[in-house]
């Protein structure tokens, strides 16, 4: 082989920065580590399907804002037929109180920063 | 075509710098207003 | 809300549709929002507000007003003048009616104190020059902002010849005393302006300055209404009493009079 | 038609994964042992394949590259485009590969006025293959947030950075936009220059459909088929820390986009997308070009018996000098006879 050291060396170089995540997160011991929410206590449902506020909470939010803000509705009648106050601050932190333990937990998880907590105020504090 | 600009006397070495010193501060102080707001200036 | 639902399910059919896939999508793509107004809300044709100068003069009232506003909108309280943000706030009968005065105004208007606020008006400019339409006048003459799609470039304070809009230098929040949680606040590099309390009217409730005149100053000192009813305490008040409009010749048409 | 074949081909690996998936419920296939040969392919395949380049011999420095060579000290020459120290490579190497210099020195035969060949610089297809690239890397690095734990903090950062305009909720990456529309380019540029057409082959096209289908599929799942993504997050440390276990309720549109990047991993090693190790070992861009100062001996050559005319001078000085022929260097004085002198 010709400028062996050289290829391996870039070789070696290649396969540690394909590998980074691997090592990284083996390294980091946390590879094991998900997103422990803390539930409401006193309420076991939330305006939709657990499956549906995963996938589409920031959509349903987003929603929530068009409709308060541009048509002054701001009442939501969810799937089941009951009735919500569109508000981020009153509504969704009423039961989720902790902000720390419930958004933070999975934004964190997957690398989300939403802007939303720029203005939206956590009621018990930031 | 690129190898021109990396040629050149003293003095256009140093006016180079003076500009890249010009756009450093404009950077700078776009840095700045992004994260202290317009604030910065008016 | 329905046309940008549809939009996006056509979006997302024609996106799975391209990939070639007969296979139905499994799982829900969004829903259609099903919305209500809140119960017991305050809705209007044409909302109006009337200001009575005299009853509205003394220190007192227009403090409870500014603070009574300010307070419950999270607007900061910013010493430098020119990073201020206010929604109401009291400049002189000669600086806020300036096509209605001359020399020989009466002592008691020319440097009288006057509450101003957005004028929600009927043409305003602020909502014709806005890129974006983050400001946008509701069907009920509301002229609102939705913050979300504010990108900060200020047309709409040049275009506003009132004065009513500020612009968030920095960041607002720790110029804010006692955050108010049911309202949120604002972050740098946005415009924001009085919404007439659009979120107290939601629930049934009176602006805040309406509210905080009336009881400091007693009845009347502001009436509050729908224009859009004969019968209506603010069409009454207008019928009986001589009001002015801020600069009228602008043609905005503002809905904020003042009984003089 | 090379077209056609390749979208189609692209598109049987879409149906293939949502009948596996869908249909079959083979989620540990897809979602794991596919990717585990996958990797396994891509890294081994290129390991192979640089082993093999490495193994053949270069024959030359190759001296034309571009600008002019170093040769005497009064003739300027070109220390980037023909570098012929390792510093210069290392440039040469660097604008190669950060800014495909080659690409930009792209021109454009033209007739034009009838009869007149132009020669012009044709800036588009380094444009669209700048715009490509670069794109490419950010969304390589910004799914790393799929594959660490904890984020690294220049994934967040750059993820800060595109996601800059904030439009939409998840917030639109001004990258999507532009991998997508480089892409749209450099296809519709095979498709609509004829020249260009007729030299485009299966496996120029099928990367092309492979990218846009994961593109595709990849913008879906973020904005428009939404999905459980701490799922897919706990799916994918599982993968990489080798205690693999499917989550459940991961939407299928999840396993198209795995299935075609597994694809496109185990497709590469043995593809042209080898260009990238290839820039790195292209001899006619990594070599200094320093023939005239330094003698480079073609390695295959057979081993030649030199007998250069100073050693058969030093054969036969003395018999030249008596035959009275000139030599380069005179034969040494005998001592005896300079004594008697």
């Amino acid at each position: 082989m010709h400028d062996a050291g050289k290829v391996i060396i870039g070789l070696a170089i290649f396969v540690l920065l394909i590998t980074f995540p691997i090592w990284f997160t083996l390294a980091s011991g946390k590879a094991g580590h998900r997103p422990e929410l803390e539930l409401p206590k006193n309420e076991t449902q939330c305006v939709e399907s657990k499956e549906y506020m995963k996938a589409w909470h920031m959509d349903l939010l987003n929603d929530w804002r068009d409709a308060a803000v541009r048509d002054g509705k701001r009442m939501y009648v969810a799937e089941d037929g009951k009735k919500y106050v569109m508000s981020l601050s009153l509504t969704c932190l009423k039961c989720h109180t902790n902000k720390a333990k419930f958004c933070d937990e999975c934004h964190n998880y997957v690398g989300v920063v939403p802007y939303c907590w720029d203005c939206h105020v956590d009621p018990k504090g930031d | 075509m690129l190898e021109k600009a990396l040629e050149g006397s003293r003095r256009y070495w140093i006016w180079i710098g003076f500009l890249l010193a010009i756009i450093g501060a404009g950077v700078i102080a776009y840095l700045l207003q992004m994260r202290d707001g317009l604030a910065v200036t008016g | 809300m329905d046309e940008s639902r549809r939009n996006f399910l056509k979006c997302s059919t024609v996106g799975v549709a391209g990939l070639g896939l007969a296979v139905p999508v499994a799982t829900a793509i969004g829903k259609a929002l099903t919305t209500e107004t809140l119960p017991g809300h305050l809705s209007a044709k044409r909302w109006a507000l009337v200001v009575d100068i005299a009853k509205c003069q003394s220190p007192d009232v227009q403090h409870a007003c500014v603070e009574a506003c300010h307070q419950i909108h999270n607007v900061p309280n910013i010493e430098d003048k020119h990073h201020e943000v206010k929604w109401i706030w009291k400049q002189t009968y000669t600086e806020a009616f300036p096509d209605q005065v001359h020399e020989y105004t009466e002592d008691r208007l020319k440097d009288a104190p006057v509450l101003v606020l957005c004028n929600h008006c009927e043409r305003p400019p602020c909502v014709r020059v806005c890129p974006t339409q983050a400001t946008f006048k509701r069907a009920d003459g509301i002229v609102m902002m939705d913050m979300h799609r504010c990108i900060g470039c200020r047309y709409c304070i040049a275009a506003c010849p009132y004065g009513a809009r500020s612009f968030n230098w920095k960041d607002p929040v720790p110029h804010i005393k006692n955050v108010h949680a049911n309202f949120p606040t604002r972050c740098k590099g946005v415009v924001e302006k009085c919404n007439l309390c659009a979120e107290r009217l939601a629930q049934g409730l009176a602006p805040a300055c309406v509210e905080a005149a009336n009881r400091v100053a007693g009845p009347d000192a502001m009436v509050f209404g729908d224009l859009g009813q004969p019968d209506s305490n603010v069409a009454r008040a207008l019928r009986t009493r001589h009001t002015i409009r801020r600069k009228p010749s602008l043609g905005t048409a503002p809905h904020v009079f003042y009984v003089v | 038609m090379n077209a056609v074949l390749s979208l189609v081909a692209v598109l049987a690996l879409v149906g293939l994964a949502v009948l596996g998936v869908e249909a079959g419920g083979l989620y540990s296939l897809f979602g794991v042992i596919v990717p585990y040969i996958a990797i396994v392919l891509f890294l081994g395949g290129l390991i192979f394949r640089v082993l093999g380049w490495a193994k053949s011999p270069v024959p030359f420095r190759i001296p034309t590259t571009c600008g002019q060579q170093k040769s005497l000290p009064w003739i300027k020459s070109s220390k980037y485009d023909n570098p012929h120290t390792g510093f210069g490579v290392l440039v040469r190497m660097a604008l190669e590969i950060l800014f495909f210099r080659s690409l930009f020195r792209n021109t454009k035969t033209q007739i034009a006025e009838g009869d007149k060949v132009t020669y012009g610089p044709t800036k588009w297809l380094w444009m669209g293959a700048i715009a490509f690239h670069y794109s490419f890397l950010v969304i390589f690095i910004r799914h790393l947030r799929f594959f660490t734990e904890p984020i690294p903090f220049f994934v967040d950062l750059l993820q800060t950075v595109d996601g800059f305009m904030q439009v939409g909720v998840p917030v639109f990456y001004m990258t999507s936009l532009i991998f997508f529309g480089a892409l749209g380019y450099l296809l519709l540029r095979r498709l609509a220059i004829p020249q260009v057409r007729y030299i485009s082959l299966v496996n120029d096209y099928f990367p092309l459909f492979l990218l846009l289908g994961i593109a595709t599929t990849g913008i879906l799942l973020r904005h428009f088929v939404k999905t459980d993504v701490v799922g897919i997050k706990e799916l994918t440390l599982g993968l990489l820390s080798f205690q693999p276990a499917i989550t459940e309720g991961i939407h299928w549109l999840f396993y198209v986009h795995l299935f075609l990047v597994c694809t496109l991993l185990a497709y590469f090693p043995f593809s042209k997308l080898m260009h990238l190790i290839g820039v790195f070992m292209s001899p006619t861009r990594n070599l200094a070009n320093n023939s005239r100062m330094v003698r480079h001996i073609n390695p295959w050559n057979a081993p030649v018996k030199v007998h250069t005319y100073e050693e058969y001078e030093d054969d036969f000085r003395d018999k030249m000098v008596a035959a009275g022929l000139p030599v380069d260097k005179q034969p040494e004085p005998k001592p005896a006879q300079a004594e008697k002198e």
